[in-house]
């Protein structure tokens, strides 16, 4: 399985992302999702948010979560995952997951998984920045 | 005698805990064999803050999180954080 | 709800599309599905599948699914389907299907149940064609 | 009498029932007033090959999916194909 991790403090790159996808005879099923920084949080504006990570230890985990996704489907052929850090205007992705595999029920599950264990594991936090 | 030696660890905050510390990080010097649960009593007792968010509190040895029995050694870097919030 | 269907025999232009997307302060999730087409089919190695349609009723019934996506997952913000037909070579896409809403839970929800319907409902129809 | 009278319609074969049946489409004359039960059953006599896949047809008048109680009238388009396959 083909595993990649990015966490960057530059803007997330689709189109290079997408570009470099690896297409392959037996991917039937590519799902990508975008997280995009809200223009509220609880209610109230807010202009960005900034993202800090224990770079080091966010980086253990999330090769861990790739880990026992392989093993749990390990028909997926490709993860990957790039997580923006620092400041992240809104309407901008902070996180941006794709999963390919033969069909498409194993690349929904897997990436609502990854998306939830990171949610749980991952140290990564958010800071609301509002406006002026 | 052995078990009496002093090793140093490193804590480190993080987010908002470090506000809640007052600092980013600073250095314990504990008994060797110490487990991580009586280290977070002593940080505890340093930052009652953080006895206040104690149930929100996860803990990592190094990378990995870890349990209070943990014990730990010379050098050990321990971090204290609030709930992650990726994505 | 933005609501956008393509019935098209010319190959899926991701980039195009992707570029149209209007971003809002409010879509914290973006779902992207790729169905991609494989190089065999039961078993057996194919070279492309040539993708019939009804297309005035496929039309009809996508409209009709779109709609009731609408009124299942109200804060749904937009959904764009394009579904290629006739000659479609392996490894290209035959579906892109995109979902934006505010929150993750929902745009998995409904690319599913999307997917789920079309394939119950939408008169399209494949043949696989093998080599030389 | 008015219930007699005659009315056509066009009945459209999809995907691999075009090769059940022999052609991609042709119309039936049918007493005005019929249900879609009653045509498909004359479709079936006339394609013996189609009452096989009975219960993998789907059927159609229209755009729109119609049980066989479904009342017929002139000019309407009956559509039978097998299960869809998009995506």
């Amino acid at each position: 399985m083909l595993k990649h991790l990015l966490l960057t403090r530059d803007p997330i790159d689709h189109a290079a992302l997408r570009a470099g996808r690896i297409a392959t005879p037996t991917a039937g099923a590519v799902l990508e999702f975008l997280g995009i920084v809200r223009g509220s949080e609880d209610g109230a504006p807010i202009t960005a948010i900034d993202y800090e990570a224990f770079d080091a230890m966010a980086e253990h985990q999330f090769r861990k979560l790739f880990d026992e996704l392989e093993r749990r489907w390990p028909r997926v052929e490709s993860v990957r995952l790039v997580h923006r850090l620092g400041m992240v205007p809104v309407a901008e992705p902070s996180l941006w997951v794709e999963i390919s595999s033969p069909h498409r029920g194993e690349a929904f599950e897997a990436c609502q998984w990854l998306i939830d264990e990171m949610k749980r594991a991952v140290p990564i936090w958010k800071r609301s920045i509002s406006g002026a | 005698m052995n078990q009496e030696a002093v090793v140093r660890v490193e804590v480190r905050y993080w987010s908002w805990f470090k506000d809640l510390a007052g600092v980013d990080h600073e250095t314990f010097d504990i008994v060797a064999g110490n487990d991580l649960g009586t280290l977070l009593r002593r940080v505890r007792e340093k930052h009652p803050k953080l006895e206040e968010v104690r149930r929100s509190t996860l803990v990592a040895v190094g990378v990995e999180y870890q349990p209070e029995n943990h014990l730990l050694g010379d050098g050990d870097e321990v971090s204290l954080f609030p709930p992650v919030q990726g994505g």
